[in-house]
């Protein structure tokens, strides 16, 4: 029976479930799919804060989201357009976040009364009618794994495992997606384990199968392939990217990787990505605490080498005296901030940018550093590369401010051509004469790095303060003004040698939307709208914090309106004030989750009707 | 500066490991001698100079670095130890020192002692353990005895003191020794077989703070007594002291008592002290004087791999296992092309 | 609640101290067994509930707090120890309870543990040792055994674990014990005990996370094999284990054997186990399956005053001593009158 | 032979020598004779760096200055009048810093050949030309101490150390100030060692007597009486004084008071005031760390009791995490930074301004605490006496922004009435009817604290976040929403509950000057200096930063002109730019020393002359 086939141009799909239920796999090979079909997309997985909650708890629901398109994607999306739910904790913790007229494809062999009980449903929701305004599909996915399996010499519980692979082969049936990519998984996966390696390509296909042939969908969907640059591509996170940034500065400047770091969540990644990258040279440890992390990665900073350090929030609060030794004795170091929702624990597998003044303004008295954010989990490797630059070359602590939300999204990443990456070019001093080691570079007022073991340099540093140039022990009162004032302007002068800030959107927009970090995507997709919409908004995406790029000022005071919309309660639009003394206008909200597209656009469009009533 | 190179050879003496800075210590302070002592241990080490890292925390002890003309860290207060680790894992071609003190080492820096004992990174500790908080003017530190008066306990501390090699040991130390920094000598031969080790090498050095904790060593050190006090450790030999060599000590089931006997015949089981025996060790590292001698010298010394060379070691067996082209790396997900 | 009032008794049951909140470790996990004990303890020990207050660091072992319905205090990661000293110091009438993991204690808080330990403050620490970083997914810790593989160390952790009684007993430990969540009678006496000790309690819980280290301790904890593989400590008493208690421990200058004997005859020199002999618990500590059986039980406890015991003894001498007028405070400098 | 008796208004006496020379008695001497006839006066302690430096050494030099007038005095004095330098290197390093035409008093004793090379002068300046534009009066001190106290029946060394009190007999000759204070307190100070007590006492004498015999000074001067206030004084530092407000506190407020500390310069001496004033109740804690030190405060809050904790930069640094946790939990804790020069180890022992950014932003995520800062060594006083009243008022941290120039600096204190301190009200929750941990007081919005051991009253705070009212464990995006902007309303309502700020000067004023912390003094004596040369400016004094006086910014806003002088690169400037958009311009000058009167006079003529040219 043929099926009737619609195309679409952008579609949001989610799959939920409990931990055991396979969701992020199924997840990741629907985006291998998608991108197959050439397809832009962007993913955001979801994990339990619970280790391994108990079965069938609405806190113990994993959950996985895509955004896919004809065209260009900058979110995973808000809200899904498609639930796959695995059981009905996973329905419950989605419905009040699902596009009306929606579509539900939900797993029914999951709705027991037990199940049901434990979601804190009073009634089966596919029964009663409170689901009435979405489109629900009820299919007994686990039922039917089992049955297509029959066959198969592997366990029951093997088979049901099977249920993630059926149900993705039903999804690539409904949204026209093939099934190899995911069969290539299977095959890689599980080479030791062929049994299950089959059972599972033959849930695939049979899920796939059944919906050509029964009547579970009366539609299928079709999406053409969005207009990418041409290119090899592959699927990238924010954890992944910034390690492989690293690894690829540690070779570009021809020097030693130190990544020292203690375990926090969402940093640990990063750290683990790196620690199994040993062929590459790069170094791990993996220290008592925080502090010894950064003290580390200080010492081999010292040695000649790329020391680097990375943590959230609570470690990054512990960190902040050692980040001063770093200022004070003017050494190239690393630090990554993965930020989370706090204060202190708060709820550390959620998103949010509150650590902008931290960065900034988190060390006693007078201590500037550099500060870059990425935009987006490809974006993290380029940051990575910028900050090994950066901080070589002006000898100073760089902070990467990252997010939750960056680390775990994914999206295409079309692969970069490693050897067109400059090099980064490290001048250690080695010539004695007339060596000093606060000498200072007149154009970046760098002072010299000094490799230790060469001969005819050796020389003291540390925290007290010294006089400029000859690196002394110095309480002279002048000298203390002056060195305050040469580490400020050293970080200034940084001004001079990145971009200029650039305005996207429409010349002649009355409205600038300013953003920085992860929101890059929300906010792009909101204004291409509001532009749709026929408002005339541009938009500012930061990427360098500190110091800020020097035309960002008159840039910015071009707009009857500067729109910062952050997720926190308003630490960029604090900058801007101070530094611009401009009325800046915030959207701030911290709810743990990325901004939905459609609240930054309904801000937009009030602050755009309230500029033209004047 | 006077470099003599004999086939390949260089010969330092000890003032080349001077710098140019005006050493600042209290007169009278003991820290001079340990600085004296380690510059002549250095120049006997035959090192070219630009090897050493000299990395210390924060207080009076910490300030040595400056005082040298070989590379230097003055790090924080409690700190040093990690920062020698980050600079000896970097580059493991350096020998790498590290000057602390109680406060530093023990107090805001406890845990990281702990740590580098179990990783047995290859740097150099010298404890300075004047048991008290030298650079801020007197308040009392972990070593300083129960009942101490000073300034920030005016009617004496409440806590028992702990002791730095007991801990070192308890936290799987594989080179442990103690002097005082009046046995200059001693010191000197101690952080030599220090720097001999490899692995992390703990040396406990009783200082005397002359303005705050004048005096505190005195009863067991002072020239007249110190033989009878001390206990001077000799792998393979009897645990044998006093002017007279007619006292030693005896272990059994976790006990210890003094045998006193005729100069030239100690009895047999007088226990034979064994530098890899760490239930020994660990006993040793509790006598106090006045109810024991004071043992020094070598108190743990056993062989193990050093965590760099391990780190390394991994690194050499991964590039071997796995390709080190850097394209395979971006190139690890599943690609696909967009033409 | 079910509260009965005898006599001025209170008698609970041990779901009083369960409070309303779901427990939310992995299912298989032995925190339930850990909790369930402690709850069962507290019951035994006939307190008033608001007495108690449970004191955490961070750690899937540190959400107990949530689970109990006395008060509780959910720290931060590595902190709990000086938390609970704040509590414990600011009100000497609350029994105060310190819930930790060997990552929390040992990694991060290293450092409280030795000088909770020197200051003899009056809590009990319960370290829930999983030798893996549960709550963060699988990290080695201090305690995980060298060349696992985990997540951070994907060719092997390099470090040598540390033994979290040695430690304690290095630092001054006044009470210290060890058992396994699976001897639930044995951890709730042992509970009971550390209560019962004045001063600082240390007691060291073999846990095991079902998820990411599952099986670490079965070799010598599950039931066929553990009276084989365990040494059960009682003061007084021979080193004596094995199911048919034919096996007994000698300990001289240091050095440790196991002696096999006739079930009925122990030989004379088998070491006998002495609560308030250090040496002998250290070198206790350091027993490991398979060389050994692994010691459990009171290892140490030895009587001392504790800190805020000191502490308040000094407030009063001092108020004893000098007039107490606040009057006299702000006058107590050279004071002068302008008319 | 009677000598010459002016008046004078106003002096500024520094008094330099080795640490062994007992300037620091001799300062507090002079300071008490100077109460006691009736000036006004501020002291300044100056110590070296170093523990013991080696005799004769410049970096060996302590001084201590006062200056006393027979007005108000607001500050120790820019630069003294009057030098007395006990040796070659004391005149050395005030050279300098000395009145052109100023008075040299110098012990020609200690001008050795040995003495002069050590403090780096090629020849005598006492008989060369180079001090021409000085008075110059050599004294042979050492010499004529030790012949006045020829009989008396105690060692040449004990008769040396004498010189300080001989010296002292000078000065109060000079300036007409009686010796009976400084012989009561040798009383005292040597009532076991009555040799010691007699010698000191003859010297204090002969150096007075001798005065008026013999030709050393051709005239000396008298001042007359301040008007102060009527009432009972002490001369009184911040340190003594902010630990004595804290055991007011515990007293007014019935609460134990636990204040725990990591030795740290220059916060130890608060720790040490405190540890000596167990009679009091006061229990205080040596900790491991800082870590602990917060830690263990926090538990002593959670208790029930005033939690404490003390330090300086690099400490506060150790303290941000565990600071958050309190945030989270909200629990009153005091947290005092007594501010140096950093950053890092920086300048220990020397004064700045540089943490207010840290204090307002120095933590990961929105993490709003209450910020108060003592205007003057007695305020100290009074600010830890708010600092707890709010803290239990509002269930929050407070940071008290001290620095090391407060407290050691010393000025003539008003004794308060104690009766008069209102109480500090607090209601512990003991009612277990309609309890929830996080229930909210309206005005306040303070959640109810408990003192543990209270029945029916058991819950358990801690970092992760809380729903709002239960205070369970929530995850739930809108209440961590709420949540954050309930912990910012918090503190911003504490503005209703302080009194509005205050401008002092001309209500005509183009100008205003403001100012926060230690520098108040500076900045009231340029401002007065200012309006007497005609100009008209205006001054507002901020001891609550955190948050701002709810007038604060239509007060500000009324000038043509804010200028806002600190010891750091523009803090507070960077806070009203962003708060009220005022375009604050900055004196901004880092040397580890206080002010001058005079360089702030000069930013103020220099800006309200640009004003006056527009
Ligand atoms: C984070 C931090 N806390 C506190 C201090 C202050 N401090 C400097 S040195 C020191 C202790 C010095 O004692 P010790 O380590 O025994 O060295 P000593 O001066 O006795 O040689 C302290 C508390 C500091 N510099 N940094
Ligand atoms: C300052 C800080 N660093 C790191 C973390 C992340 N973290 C939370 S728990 C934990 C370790 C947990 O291991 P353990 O203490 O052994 O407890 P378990 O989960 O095994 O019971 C870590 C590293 C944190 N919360 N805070
Ligand atoms: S204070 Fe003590 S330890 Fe420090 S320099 Fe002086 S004598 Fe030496
Ligand atoms: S991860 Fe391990 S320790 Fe944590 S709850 Fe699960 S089983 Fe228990
Ligand atoms: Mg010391
Ligand atoms: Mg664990």
């Amino acid at each position: 029976m043929a099926k009737k086939l619609e195309s679409l141009d952008k579609v949001t799909v989610k799959f939920a479930g409990d931990s055991g239920d396979g969701v992020q796999v199924m997840g990741d090979q629907f985006g291998n799919a998608t991108a197959v079909v050439g397809n832009d997309f962007a993913t955001l997985p979801d994990y339990p804060a619970e280790i391994r909650a108990p079965q069938g708890t609405t806190y113990g629901v994993s959950s996985y989201q895509i955004q896919f398109a004809a065209y260009d994607v900058y979110t995973p999306g808000d809200i899904p357009d498609v639930l796959v739910a695995f059981n009905p904790a996973a329905l419950k913790v989605n419905l009040t976040s699902l596009k009306p007229g929606g579509t539900i494809i939900a797993n029914e062999d999951e709705f027991t009364e037990q199940n049901l009980r434990k979601a804190g449903f009073s009634s089966n929701p596919l029964e009663d009618d409170s689901l009435g305004s979405f489109r629900v599909y009820r299919v007994p996915i686990t039922r039917l794994t089992i049955e297509s399996l029959k066959d198969e010499p592997v366990g029951h519980k093997d088979k049901e495992r099977c249920r993630n692979f059926f149900a993705l082969g039903m999804m690539c049936w409904l949204f026209s997606r093939p099934l190899e990519p995911s069969i290539e998984f299977l095959k890689k996966r599980f080479a030791t384990k062929v049994q299950v390696m089959e059972a599972n390509t033959k849930a695939l296909k049979a899920g796939y199968n059944i919906c050509d042939t029964m009547e579970i969908f009366p539609i299928h969907y079709q999406l053409p392939p969005a207009k990418l640059e041409p290119g090899k591509y592959r699927n990238v996170n924010g954890a992944f990217a910034s390690a492989c940034g690293l690894v690829v500065a540690s070779h570009k400047s021809g020097l030693p990787l130190i990544y020292s770091g203690y375990p926090i969540t969402p940093a640990s990644e990063t750290l683990e990505v790196l620690a199994a990258l040993k062929q590459y040279g790069a170094v791990t440890i993996q220290s008592e605490d925080e502090i010894s992390a950064i003290t580390m990665a200080i010492g081999a900073a010292y040695s000649g080498a790329i020391g680097v350090t990375g943590t959230s929030g609570p470690g990054l609060a512990l960190k902040t005296e050692a980040l001063n030794l770093a200022v004070m004795t003017e050494l190239p170091l690393i630090v990554f901030d993965f930020q989370r929702s706090g204060p202190s624990t708060g709820m550390p597998t959620k998103t949010e940018q509150t650590d902008l003044l931290f960065a900034l303004f988190g060390r006693p008295a007078e201590s500037p550093v550099i500060i870059l954010s990425p935009s987006s989990p490809a974006d993290c490797f380029w940051i990575s590369i910028e900050a090994v630059r950066l901080a070589t070359k002006y000898m100073t602590p760089v902070i990467v401010l990252s997010e939750q939300f960056l680390v775990h999204s994914s999206e295409p990443w079309k692969l970069p051509d490693l050897d067109k990456i400059p090099p980064i070019e490290v001048n250690f001093r080695t010539d004695p004469k007339g060596f000093y080691p606060y000498m200072r570079d007149e154009k970046t007022l760098a002072r010299p790095w000094v490799k230790l073991g060469t001969p005819g340099l050796e020389h003291t540093l540390g925290g007290l303060e010294k006089s400029n140039i000859q690196g002394t022990i110095s309480y002279e009162p002048e000298n203390h003004d002056l060195m305050n004032k040469l580490r400020a302007q050293k970080i200034q002068k940084v001004a001079q040698d990145i971009p200029d800030a650039q305005i996207m959107g429409p010349a002649d927009a009355d409205v600038v939307v300013v953003g920085w970090g992860g929101t890059y995507g929300h906010i792009k997709a909101a204004i291409e709208m509001a532009n749709q919409d026929g408002m005339k908004v541009a938009m500012v995406h930061l990427r360098y914090l500190n110091p800020l790029q020097k035309n960002l000022g008159d840039l910015l005071r071009r707009f009857k309106k500067v729109l910062v919309p952050e997720l926190n309660l308003g630490q960029l639009s604090y900058v801007l004030r101070a530094k611009y003394l401009i009325d800046a206008i915030g959207y701030n909200r911290i709810t743990g989750r990325p901004f939905y597209v459609s609240e930054l656009l309904n801000f937009i469009k009030d602050e755009y009707k309230s500029l033209r009533m004047h | 500066m006077s470099v003599t190179e004999q086939e390949g050879q260089i010969t330092y003496k000890w003032t080349d490991f001077k710098s140019d800075q005006d050493v600042r210590w209290c007169p009278g302070c003991e820290d001079y001698a340990i600085l004296k002592a380690f510059q002549t241990a250095l120049a006997e080490l035959d090192i070219p100079r630009e090897k050493h890292v000299v990395v210390s925390g924060i207080g009076c002890s910490s300030r040595l670095p400056y005082y040298m003309s070989t590379y230097g860290f003055h790090g924080i207060h409690g700190r040093p130890i990690p920062i020698a680790t980050g600079v000896k894992v970097a580059n493991p071609d350096l020998v790498v020192w590290v000057i602390t003190g109680d406060g530093d080492c023990l107090s805001i820096g406890g845990n990281h002692l702990i740590h580098v004992m179990r990783r047995n990174v290859d740097i150099k500790i010298l404890l300075f353990d004047n048991r008290i908080y030298g650079l801020t003017k007197g308040q009392y530190s972990p070593t300083s005895d129960k009942g101490m008066v000073n300034r920030t306990a005016p009617m004496g501390t409440v806590e028992e003191p702990v002791e730095p090699v007991a801990l070192a040991l308890a936290s799987g130390a594989t080179f442990v020794a103690r002097t005082d920094a009046a046995y200059l000598k001693h010191l000197i031969h101690l952080i030599v077989e220090a720097h001999k080790h490899k692995g992390t090498a703990f040396l406990h050095i009783y200082q005397n703070c002359y303005v705050y904790n004048d005096g505190v060593f005195d009863d067991f050190t002072q020239r007249d007594v110190r033989d009878d006090r001390n206990l001077v450790l000799e792998h393979g030999k009897p645990l044998i002291f006093g002017k007279n060599r007619d006292k030693g000590l005896r272990f059994k089931d976790g006990m210890v008592e003094i045998a006193e006997f005729e100069p030239a015949d100690p009895p047999e089981d007088i226990t034979i002290f064994d530098e890899t025996n760490l239930s020994l060790a660990f006993a040793l590292s509790k006598l106090y004087w006045p109810r024991f001698p004071v043992p020094m010298g070598v108190i743990r010394r056993v062989e193990q791999p050093s965590f760099e060379e391990l780190i390394y070691g991994q690194i050499e067996k991964a590039k071997q296992k796995f390709s080190t082209d850097l394209n395979k790396l971006i190139y690890s997900g599943d690609v696909w092309e967009v033409k």
